[in-house]
């Protein structure tokens, strides 16, 4: 039997509802309904009052989880879409960023935002919000790749005394599949080695993992290339010293992601990895994120917006011939 | 005052409602198909109905006018739309993927407009239209053309949480602008009961407390959405101010197509407002002797006609071509080679 | 029921008001401090006066218990922190620059807060501590010891405008919450008179749109704001969910000390919110017999002591030092490498 | 006798009502009074009704700009800091930023945004926030560093058709002198050789430049190294070329910000300048920005936590010395 990305995200907040009677859920129609995108399927019934609807008022959502971490709990909010944390975007960045700076007196919330591009979404259901986030002082910004990490970091993130910003990826849902939830135990921190290889780098976060993967087999299968793959897990911290020794491997980076390309993850990445390891790279490290509009809605456009195997070949193959 | 202005182009009551039922049974029709479509797989995206809404959208769309007035329809507007005159090849185009029509494929459904013709393209985020139609009333009247006109947006009982609805609606008021707001309080935000989403006996309580005039209306209730919502979009045109209309009904789809809408309670279904709106419009029609059995007969069948029309046009069309699009989110050509 | 639970330790009517003039007097002298050390360059950033509003803020701040309630004062509540225990130190040393103290230069002025005592730390963005504030009684509720308890804000008229108003009274009015909101009606959101802040005859009318209690109070007069405050937290405290209480005052001082506040014609300067609170309450308590002359006169001399201390204490201690500040956002100490 | 920034402000916006009925000024405290930082002084009276005081309402204040701009007007919003911003951040990026890609109508709307750190102004009155609108598709984000590019900059935000993020230095308001508002007419988009040099660029914006400035005089005066530094003027578009050009004549490379560290302006010129000029570079590019926190209150940290010409000229030393 095999479990589901969106299976390890329910399954992650069961456990912690279980286990730490400080936790509680807060998000529109994840009650009864079990959520938009079912991760809160029948929690409601086995732990009644703790999973709680909430109007449709994200800034007053993140608002109310504000107050009741500093009363000591551990809420988990559910974004419906990332894209709606635009209107919580004040309390996550200014209120509930700054506080441990501020007071000394840390915000325990978990923001769960479901991200990223699927099929026919469109500009305001599609979006990669981490840039956002990340750029603030004082949140943890995590971007789960895998069934185990969609799990374990989910934990890990609401044990956290900082305010997390949980970036799952719709297109992983019930796509991605595993045979359990059980990982390897790296924690929020320190990004993982997905694919050895010896000839370039590739470093992502997200759905883009698994492209990149498939890229690199093309590439071994084309023309038996070895690309490593580094999945970054958490963006903010970002575990830079994992990149830079998969570069002093291989001398040659990439760095993918599926948000929009100005500033943002890969632009830190490359800035970061020049900063510490210019000797290491035999060729100019190289981007790659989506275009610089706003998600297509129609699936055609959406699909050569963003990233896919073949244009990371492609960037890959420039980046081997340099 | 050119003949434009005032309230006196406002239709006179039979053709507003006749205006307001053609664009019901159209929409109502169109909607079908749409969901017929969905089902069998060949749609782009999500689908949103506004099955049971009709009435109230149609009274809003049809004593709005095109080219003057601006409209920003939400999600359940489908009979707005038609009432204000948008062309069923727009919905058509938008569900089905193709490349043409005023949104090319880069967004879909529900957000496309017309906003040089004063349809406004929403965005997702719910609330955020009624600042913009403010503002553009608000630049009406600095160029000296608001007299007469109106701007008008519809929200649902959990749009009314937000934050953009309270700041843009304080807004108008305080600005004193010709803007018409209709709450379609469908007992249910996706799934989540008003219970949960406000505390007041009504919604229309919270007019007062804006200073804007109130109105309540039962939004199943063909006629009284004619006169209640006319009657608003005049007092606005007329210089009242902004009106805030409350009309109760029940969403007879699921918030979606992908949703059956299960949690909706039987006796909510089976409550007055769990009526069809379409079918109170035909009986009232009838009983009035505004149009005869005939008639209506026949307006659906051109209903049919169009909506087949406008679905096989848009069938047979282009779909987008992501190496003939230009991808640029500036309109500002000398910017262009920054992303090259 | 623990002796702290049910609203039999609110303080008797007598007490209550004995420590609402207390703090107001104190709050008003060390306001007045504070007003000469800006004028003397003395200060670090800029000083925001609660001149005039102390009785609202007080009658508040005195009915509230620490340890248990939750408050969130906002930019002219000195008084209301006074009388909820705030110690003057606080305000001396993040007025003055004073590396220790709850905010360690890290904030300063009226965004200090001791939130692990359930005094909430404002950050500037209006309308936010509504919502958390909820949050907390959320929480407490959880944990099953809301039993007693309440939590307050208090916002101006200007903030009233903000979305996160809205979201987070309505957030509370759906969870009934015992939430206290106070609008301090001052007349002026800086320079902008209420006429361009909002429309309605009375912002107490907002109430019924919530489905929150409403009240009304002359927030100069100091008995009518011991009566009506006083009330209403006990209601909240008693189980009757949020209230929304509108007190009509003027602000006595500019918006901050930078400011002479010259746009506030002489009319209203003149008229009956005009008048000082504290003038007002030294009358009352006379008349009432609650406090005599001389009880006074020496409250005045302990304000003035106690201020004289605070003041003296920040202005020895040390002001931060860079080399010395731990420069992490986060607390959880693993990523700290992160940011070397 | 001498103009300030914030006179140029001013001026650019009489000039602007004056030659352009579309344009109007909407903000709070802006009418009678004038602005919290006078931007707007007297212009209530010499254009009556055209400089209108809003509500405290961001999201709708940037909300009725659009509408009015999709109604033929040019509104110049003011918010009173740029902190602000953050409500109005739905708005622009969701709603201004996506129109033209969506409908092809662009948004002509102008966002004032008073930004960046003074003493004693703490966390939620000293951000820096052109990183989080670059990011996104669809805005114009500019910064202008002198008193004449905040006069025709202004002016040139409100001819273009696209939502312009103007960033006007809160520093630089009274402490920026020149004898005129005239410049050497620049548009948007092109970047400035602020002060020519041999031996390594600094490109940075907005108030930096003028640390920049004071860092490579001292520079000079103490051991004869010339530095070039690049004035960005927009930070979105990003004038890479002028960069590149620069970079191709000195060799080395400081990215200098006033923001937040992580991801932003100095990441996003550094990725680009490694991505088309990495056999340009004699040293690992470098980057100093603020520190991962919020802005501090206190002078004395407030003055640690920015970039000041000591830790530029330390920075530089250390790439000089590569
Ligand atoms: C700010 C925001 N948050 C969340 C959503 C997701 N969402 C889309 S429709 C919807 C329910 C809307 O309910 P209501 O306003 O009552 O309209 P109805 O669907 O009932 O017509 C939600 C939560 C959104 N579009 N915008
Ligand atoms: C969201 C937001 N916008 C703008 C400001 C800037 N600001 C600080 S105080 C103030 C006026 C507040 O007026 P009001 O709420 O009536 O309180 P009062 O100062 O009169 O006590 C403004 C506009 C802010 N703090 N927050
Ligand atoms: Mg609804
Ligand atoms: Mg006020």
């Amino acid at each position: 039997m095999s479990v589901t990305y969106i299976d390890a995200i329910r399954e992650a907040q069961e456990h912690l509802l279980r286990d730490d009677p400080r936790v509680f859920l807060y998000g529109q129609d994840i009650a009864a309904f079990g959520g938009a995108f079912k991760a809160t399927k029948g929690l409601s019934e086995m732990f009644p009052g703790r999973v709680i609807d909430a109007p449709i008022s994200e800034d007053a959502m993140a608002g109310m989880a504000i107050g009741a971490a500093l009363e000591g709990m551990r809420p988990i909010v559910e974004m419906q879409f990332a894209d709606f944390s635009s209107i919580a975007f004040n309390q996550i960045v200014n209120h509930a960023a700054t506080h441990f700076y501020r007071t000394g007196m840390p915000v325990p919330i978990t923001m769960r935002l479901p991200s990223g591009g699927t099929a026919g979404s469109g500009p305001f259901h599609s979006q990669s919000m981490e840039t956002i986030y990340a750029h603030y002082p004082g949140v943890v910004v995590v971007t789960p790749a895998t069934v185990a990490d969609a799990y374990s970091m989910l934990i890990e993130s609401v044990k956290l005394d900082d305010p997390v910003i949980y970036c799952e990826h719709k297109f992983l849902y019930r796509w991605l599949k595993a045979q359990s939830f059980k990982g390897d135990g790296l924690p929020i921190g320190q990004a993982r080695i997905t694919r050895m290889g010896r000839h370039a780098t590739v470093v992502t976060y997200s759905a883009m993992v698994h492209e990149a993967v498939r890229a690199a087999e093309r590439l071994q299968q084309e023309s038996g290339w070895e690309i490593e793959v580094v999945d970054l897990r958490s963006v903010k911290p970002l575990d830079i010293d994992t990149v830079l020794a998969s570069v002093a491997r291989t001398g040659r980076l990439l760095a993918l992601g599926e948000a929009f390309p100005w500033g943002g993850v890969t632009a830190e990445v490359v800035a970061r990895v020049v900063a510490d390891g210019f000797h290491l790279l035999e060729a100019p490290p190289m981007r790659l994120n989506a275009r610089d509009t706003p998600v297509p809605y129609h699936p055609k456009l959406w699909a050569a917006h963003r990233p896919t195997p073949e244009s990371i070949c492609d960037s890959l193959r420039k980046l081997l011939s340099y | 005052m050119t003949e434009n202005e005032g309230s006196n182009n406002q239709k006179s009551g039979a053709d507003y409602v006749r205006a307001m039922f053609a664009a019901m049974i159209t929409a109502r029709v169109l909607e079908n198909k749409l969901s017929s479509l969905y089902k069998a797989g060949k749609i782009v995206g999500g689908v949103y109905l506004g099955k049971g809404q009709e009435a109230v959208s149609a009274a809003l769309g049809a004593a709005l006018i095109p080219g003057k007035d601006i409209f920003a329809p939400l999600i359940r507007d489908q009979a707005g739309r038609t009432a204000f005159g948008e062309p069923l090849i727009d919905c058509a185009r938008a569900y089905l993927g193709s490349a043409l029509g005023p949104m090319r494929g880069r967004d879909g459904n529900i957000h496309r407009g017309r906003p040089l013709e004063g349809m406004l393209a929403m965005i997702s985020h719910l609330g955020s239209a009624v600042s913009v139609v403010a503002g553009a009333l608000f630049a009406k009247r600095l160029k000296g053309e608001l007299l007469g006109c109106v701007g008008a947006t519809c929200v649902g009982d959990g749009a009314t949480s937000t934050g953009a609805f309270h700041e843009g609606l304080n807004l108008a008021a305080v600005e004193k602008l010709p803007l018409i707001v209709i709450i379609a309080d469908n007992q249910f935000a996706y799934s989540t009961p008003t219970s949960s989403q406000y505390a007041c006996h009504d919604l229309v309580d919270r007019a007062k407390g804006y200073g804007v005039a109130g109105h309540s209306v039962d939004g199943t209730d063909f006629l009284a959405c004619a006169a209640v919502i006319g009657d608003a979009v005049k007092r606005a045109r007329d210089g009242d101010g902004p009106q805030l209309i409350v009309a109760k009904l029940l969403r007879l789809s699921g918030h979606g197509e992908h949703d059956d809408g299960s949690y909706v309670p039987a006796e909510i279904k089976q409550s007055h407002y769990g009526r069809d709106c379409l079918d109170v419009a035909e009986m009232q029609l009838l009983e009035y002797g505004i149009l005869t059995k005939e008639v209506i007969a026949s307006m659906r069948e051109i209903a049919a006609t169009d909506v087949q029309a406008a679905v096989a046009q848009a069938q047979q069309e282009p779909t987008p071509d992501p190496y003939q699009e230009v991808w640029h989110a500036w309109s500002t050509e000398r910017f262009y080679s920054e992303n090259s």
